[in-house]
Order: structure tokens, then C-alpha cells, then sequence
């Protein structure tokens, strides 16, 4: 097997660099790459533009990029929950492009699938589609979206091998297993990471050749943005 | 006139058994709790889940388990968890049955706007703009007029649109109403106690009216 | 949940019609669905039009069809071992396209994920670019495929539940999950048929809102092509 | 001049550290056999395995796990199963680092013609065209002339093509050549025993030599 494990977060991240494009999983706090953002924050790195579906929360997640100002850019499909993100963004500091949230979806998929575009009716007849292609087939209008291009996708599995193959926990997997195709480098961090041949090869949910570099993390906080219980 | 778990409780009537529904934020949210016991129906959470089920007891509590209002939630039996891409998948592909979502304005030609107001901080669409996009049955919960008492039910919408020609049923604290293919707001039921009347005045959008119209009925 | 379970094949393929287009799972003999094939042979039905990588053997698979002439059309993207079809073919009484294999699977793919079409690079400057829309992104050409839109899908699956979610084994997955997403109705045969709650919903390749009817086969024969064994 | 094992064992030289290699049927397979020990490869199987191992022994038989050539296989430790549309999707998005195939003729402009000869039955291109549209390297594994004597490194194929520009290497029972970017099979190494004229005489496509052309090493 090829061995995609690196040390440690430092290691992991050694080449992001200031304007890099990242993408990185997760969907609202929930299965968030903790130790890479932390790492991210630690290291100062600026300009950046993120894929990510949310913008985080104020002290957590994405949001404590933006409360260095180390992102120039957010390409997402909901940004609520973080007042530095708006005031940021009315004071023309960061700049942000917002998607639908299938969009998103397919043009990470496009890039891991080696699919140029793809077509989705999601935004015709809004001001999504200004400027787009669009294009009928069989009766009915689609947009034409072109895969993402990122340097980097990192994501946030819940266990994985020196191989490099991922497994999800539950609705954490949202993203991360689409961006973690899709980065033309992937770095996995994972609460767990194991030998070769210690997970079943039929339940893998991204095989390790899509995954350049893989760490075990540490200390997850794994913050609940909302939690709702029933009494 | 209807409260929130009205609404909520009338559009549960408009569930069909056998079918796959998602759920938008806020009153779309409380229909699952009052789906009538004989009717099985599998809620699918657009970030990644389909057999969506109540919200858990403090110890079942998973931060990797919520639904797309970030809510912590619990799996019935025979759930299934699936990435956001096959999520998407499933929803152009016409595989969920019904989308229930709140708007800001509906069009008499069934447009919808729901995410963004010029001039405000906007948050994004999310996962609306797939949805509307898609979904074969679309019924928005929504008040029929807005803070303002301006009518949320349009000849055309003024907000930026979400979606086009795609909003099939409304269901309002004061009615319920389809949108007909060919334009126009058919007002099928009056909420208890409200007067057609009530419901033309604040109507902005072309509104239909044949016959009498029933009051809705709960049991 | 909703309950997809049918008490056997026949009221499984109760409906398939004379003239229906088929998707048919397995790679080569592995992961065929065994029982609904033998039941369409036994109904003899006619003049399908069937999506399946390969054409099976010609006492096996698709095989057991074609010498019943049950089959109009194929497509598929390698047809060899098998002699009656080749005879069928040379004397004009059946018909095939030969897409290639990735082809064939993002065509299944795009129907289960509501894209009218998508664009692959497989075929350019070669026959089966003749007649279609060639597009060029980023310097490369690609050909503009459609999504295929057939009325049945016929997958066989390891294990299932009622609520219609499906796990396959090992490398009999193959095409099987991608038609099984694919079909206007979906029927699943599995191995092991059990209640909801008994898989696990992390580990569900394909999720039963694709799956319209299942069913636990009986008899699997697994009949290997090509057994090659170390000595 | 090289047998069919000679073949292979000279391509397996070309396998570089931590690569994903797909390898076609007929010679290519045999490559495996002669991985150098400190060379780590993951053998990629287009119907949906990476990680793919040796042939089973008799106990270890499972109908449910074979190669694209439909051979009983085993898996690696570290092995992933996937669908067939992720396993062309890996390879279409330059994943996969190598392809090994056989070709009926190839051109000196790197076209490779490999799956129909007019008039005889056509079993198909399986995932011969995915594979050459998008590996970023591809060795062909092949004879250096056909039956009938006649050179399979031609100006331009005369049979249908699987592909275009895109053969990098040739490896021949007589030669090594690659595949220039303007066009021309360079000459870089002889078989045991094979002249320099003897690949001339072989080859009806454009050959270049320059210098002396070095016979291939074992070791």
C-alpha cells in the first residue's frame, strides 16, 4: 500500500500558502476539520478563498479564520451565524459568492469525478443564473457549472488507514467525502487512524487514492451549534 | 385564523402515505408532528440523511448527527446516511416526493423568493434553490401577509427569487390555496372563523374563488 | 418507513412489458440478478432493449435471455464470450451499442442524480464520437453524453432491508449502485433480506428511496467466469 | 528478443514508488509478477477495487471479487471497493497514475487502436477508451509486428481508434520507444540479441535514433 501518513497538523498543512484556494468539509460545525483550521489560524496563513459550505460561528470553526481576516473569499451556500462574517463583508474586507448548496455538491464531485461541468436546474430563473449558461434538455432549463479547481480540500473523517481511506460518522460525512475527491491535494485528518486492512474494504466511503496526506487528530471539541432535544 | 402548529397541522393532512418529504426551517419543521399515525412517510435532511427521526433525549445527543438546520436529531430504523453530492442527486432526481419549505413571497405563477432582501444581511440559499428547483410537490407554509401587513401572495414577486413556476399548494394562517398551472392563487379552504373576505383582502396576487369555500377540518 | 418488500420475483417484474428497457447490474457473471433473469426468461418477455455492461454466457446471466431471443438491443461496453450472440448479431436479428464502460456508468449515474447529461472525455476522436456534441473546456474535448432514462433497473445486492437500502459485496457492487439509482422503478434482489434498524445506516451504499421493490433471492449459483487461482 | 514475461518484466521497471497503476488484460497482468520489492504500487481494477492482490488460493475463491479481466482476485490490506462510476471517475480526474495496455497498432503520433478489426465480431472497448482518454501516463504492452509480419508502429492506424495522442511508451518484444510530442517513436533501448536494423525493419512508422541505442538491462 501507499503510505499517505504524515506526522502530525503541521506537517499536514506545510504547503498551504497565502491565496491558496481551499475547500474544507463539513456542514455547519458538524464534522468540521478542527486541527487543520486551528493550524490554519496558528499559522497565520492569509488571502485565502474557502469552499465551504457555512462560514462557521464567531469563535469556532471557519469563523475563527475570519476573525484573523485570513480570508479573502467564501464560496458557500449559507453564511448565518457569524457577526464578524457580516460586518466583514458590509465593510467590503471579504468578498463572498454564494451557491447553492447542490451546486456545491456537483462541482466538487465534477472535479473528483474528472467532469469539466455539469448541469443542474438549481438557480434558473434567479440571479444565480446571471451570466450562465443555460441550456434545455428535454423540456426543461439547466445551468451550466463548471467544476471546482481548489489546491487543497481538507476534511474531517471519523476513522482511516495509512492508505488513505476514509470513513464518515454519521451526517458528518456531508462534504467531506465529495471535497476529499475533489482537491488536487486532500489532507484527512481523523479521530482515529489504523493500520492497513483493519477496515472492511466494502465500507470504505473514499478510497485512499484520493487522499494525498492523513493524520490523526486530537482534542475534538466537536461543538453542537444547536442542540435540540426532546424532553 | 391559524398559529404556527395549525398551519404545520394542516399542511401533515397534505402528507401522502408511502412518500419521501423534506423539510424546510421553522414552521415546515413542526409538520412532523402531526403526521397522522396510519401514514408512513420517510423525512430526508438534505445534508445527508434520509429517516429522519425526533429529536434525541439528552443522552442520545451526537454532535455528528444533525439535520439542515444544524438541530441535533435522531435515525428511526432503516435510515440512511449518504454525502451531500447524493443528497443533491436525489433530490433532481425527483426521488422526494414533496418539499415543504417557508417563503417570503409566492408569485400567482408559483415563483417563490425566500432567501434574500436587498439591503440586509443575506445568508444564502442553502439547499432552497435545489429543492424548488426539483421537487415533483412544493407547498409553502408561510403568514399571508407580511410585518408590514403588505400581501405575501403576488401578482409577481418583488424580492430576488429562489425559484421559478414551482410552488404547487400555500398553506397560510388565514387559507389554503393551490397554484394553478396557468396562473393564479385558487383558494380552496378558509381557516377557522376567517371570512373569504378576510383572505381577498389580503390577497395582492390574482385570486379565484368558485363555489364555496369550506372551512378547514382537523380531527 | 416505507416498506418496499414484494413477496417473490413474479410480482417483482409483474409489469415489465414487451418492448421495456432494462438496466441490469453485475460486471461480466459477478453480482448478476440472478433470480429476476431467470423469471424474465421464464415470462419471456420480448423485444427489451437491455443496458448491461456485458451480454453474460451463453448458458448464463443475459446469455439465458438472448438465446431465448428475448433481446432487441444491447448496450453495453464489451460483449465478448458469448457465441449465440454473436450470432444473433451477425445475422441482424439482434441490435448493440457499445458505449465505453465509464460511459455506461456516468449515463446511469447522471439519471440518478437528475443531470440531463454529462460530459466525459472517453471516445474523442474515435467512432463512438460520430454524431455528438464535442465541447472543449480547459484545452481538453469532451463528448456530450446523455443520461439514460430506462424504465426498469435490475440490481442484486448482498444485503437489504425492507425500506429498500442495499449493501453489495466485495466487486459485485460494480455497476449494480449506480443502476440501482438510475431505473423510473428500481427492483432489488438480495442475499439477505432483513427488518429496518439491522444495517447500518452509515454503511448503505445505495439508499432505499432509489429502490422501488425488493426481494430475498433464492439459489444463488455465482457462477465464476474465469477462476484463476494461485497455486 | 523478449518473451511475453520479458515483456512485462521490462514495463515493471517502469513503475514508479507510491503509484496507482491499472493494468490491462493479456501482458499487462503479467507486470505484476515483477514489481520490484521496494517499489510500492496499488493495483487499480476498473470494475471497482484498489488494492488488488495476488490470484486466490483454491480456499480463498469468492465469486463476488474479481478484476476488470474477470478473473477471481483477492484484496490488499488497505484494499476500498467502489462503484463503477467512482472507479472511471478516479481515472477521468487523473488519479490514477499509469495505465499498462495491449494494442493491435499504435501511431507514431500516439494514437492507439485496440478494441475492433472491420469485419470481425466486436467485443467491445470495455474501459479501454476511458483509460486512454485521461491516464496521465500510458505504456502499451505489445508485439512489435503482427502475424502477417506487418509493423504495428505505423504513421497513423489504419484500424478504429480507442484513442488519440496519448500512448507515451511502446514495449516490444524487440524494443523500448517512447512516444514523441511532435510525433516519431523514439528508439531508447534494444532487446537481448535485437539489432538496431531489426527494429527498423520493424517499424513502418517514423523511428528515431539517436546515438547508440543501448540494450535493455535486467537484474
Amino acid at each position: 500500500m501507499i503510505d499517505k501518513k504524515v506526522a502530525n497538523v503541521e506537517e499536514a498543512i506545510m504547503d498551504i500558502k497565502d491565496g491558496d484556494t481551499l475547500m474544507l468539509g463539513g456542514f455547519g460545525l458538524c464534522g468540521i476539520p478542527e486541527n487543520c483550521i486551528a493550524a490554519i489560524v496558528q499559522k497565520r496563513i492569509k488571502n485565502l478563498i474557502c469552499i465551504s459550505n457555512n462560514a462557521g460561528v464567531d469563535d469556532f470553526g471557519i469563523g475563527l479564520m475570519l476573525h484573523q481576516k485570513q480570508v479573502k473569499k467564501m464560496i458557500s451556500s449559507y453564511v448565518g451565524e457569524n457577526a464578524e462574517f457580516e460586518r466583514q463583508l458590509l465593510s467590503g474586507e471579504l468578498d463572498v459568492e454564494l451557491i447553492p448548496q447542490g451546486t456545491l455538491a456537483f462541482r466538487c464531485m465534477a472535479a473528483g469525478y474528472g467532469m469539466p461541468a455539469i448541469y443542474t436546474p438549481a438557480g434558473i430563473g434567479t440571479e444565480v443564473a446571471i451570466g450562465k449558461e443555460i441550456r434545455n434538455f428535454n423540456g426543461k432549463d439547466y445551468l451550466l457549472e463548471n467544476a471546482f479547481d481548489a489546491n487543497f480540500a481538507i476534511v474531517k473523517a471519523w476513522k482511516g488507514d495509512t492508505a488513505g481511506n476514509l470513513i464518515f460518522k454519521a451526517t458528518s460525512r456531508n462534504f467531506n467525502s465529495v471535497m476529499a475527491m475533489a482537491g488536487k491535494i486532500t489532507i484527512a485528518e481523523v479521530e482515529e487512524l489504523v493500520e492497513p486492512g483493519v477496515l472492511d474494504p466494502n465500507q470504505i466511503h473514499t478510497p485512499g487514492v484520493y487522499v494525498h496526506r492523513i493524520f490523526q487528530g486530537s482534542h475534538y471539541e466537536k461543538r453542537i451549534e444547536k442542540k435540540t432535544i426532546t424532553v | 385564523m391559524l398559529d404556527k402548529e395549525g398551519i404545520a397541522k394542516r399542511i401533515a393532512q397534505e402528507i401522502q402515505n408511502n412518500s419521501y418529504v423534506n423539510l424546510g426551517i421553522g414552521i415546515p419543521t413542526l409538520v412532523a408532528n402531526y403526521i397522522p399515525k396510519h401514514i408512513h412517510v420517510c423525512f430526508q435532511s438534505e445534508n445527508g440523511l434520509l429517516g429522519m427521526g425526533p429529536f434525541p433525549k439528552e443522552s442520545e445527543v451526537d454532535p455528528d448527527l444533525i439535520n439542515a438546520g444544524k438541530q441535533t436529531i435522531t435515525m428511526l430504523p432503516g435510515a440512511a446516511i449518504f454525502d451531500s453530492a447524493m443528497s443533491f442527486g436525489m433530490i433532481h432526481a425527483q426521488k422526494i416526493d414533496l418539499t415543504i419549505l417557508g417563503a417570503m413571497e409566492v408569485s400567482e405563477m408559483g415563483d417563490i423568493a425566500n432567501w434574500k432582501i436587498p439591503g440586509k444581511m443575506v445568508k444564502g440559499m442553502g439547499g432552497a434553490m435545489d429543492l424548488v428547483a426539483s421537487a415533483k410537490n412544493i407547498i409553502v407554509a408561510m403568514q399571508h401577509v407580511n410585518k408590514a401587513g403588505e400581501s405575501k401572495l403576488l401578482p409577481s414577486c418583488t424580492l430576488p427569487l429562489t425559484g421559478i413556476r414551482c410552488v404547487k399548494k400555500i398553506v397560510t394562517e388565514l387559507a389554503v390555496l393551490s397554484v394553478l398551472p396557468e396562473g393564479g392563487f385558487q383558494l380552496l379552504e378558509r381557516a377557522p372563523g376567517v371570512s373569504v373576505d378576510t383572505i381577498k383582502k389580503a390577497t395582492l396576487g390574482k385570486l379565484i374563488i368558485e363555489g364555496d369555500i369550506p372551512e378547514m377540518a382537523f380531527n
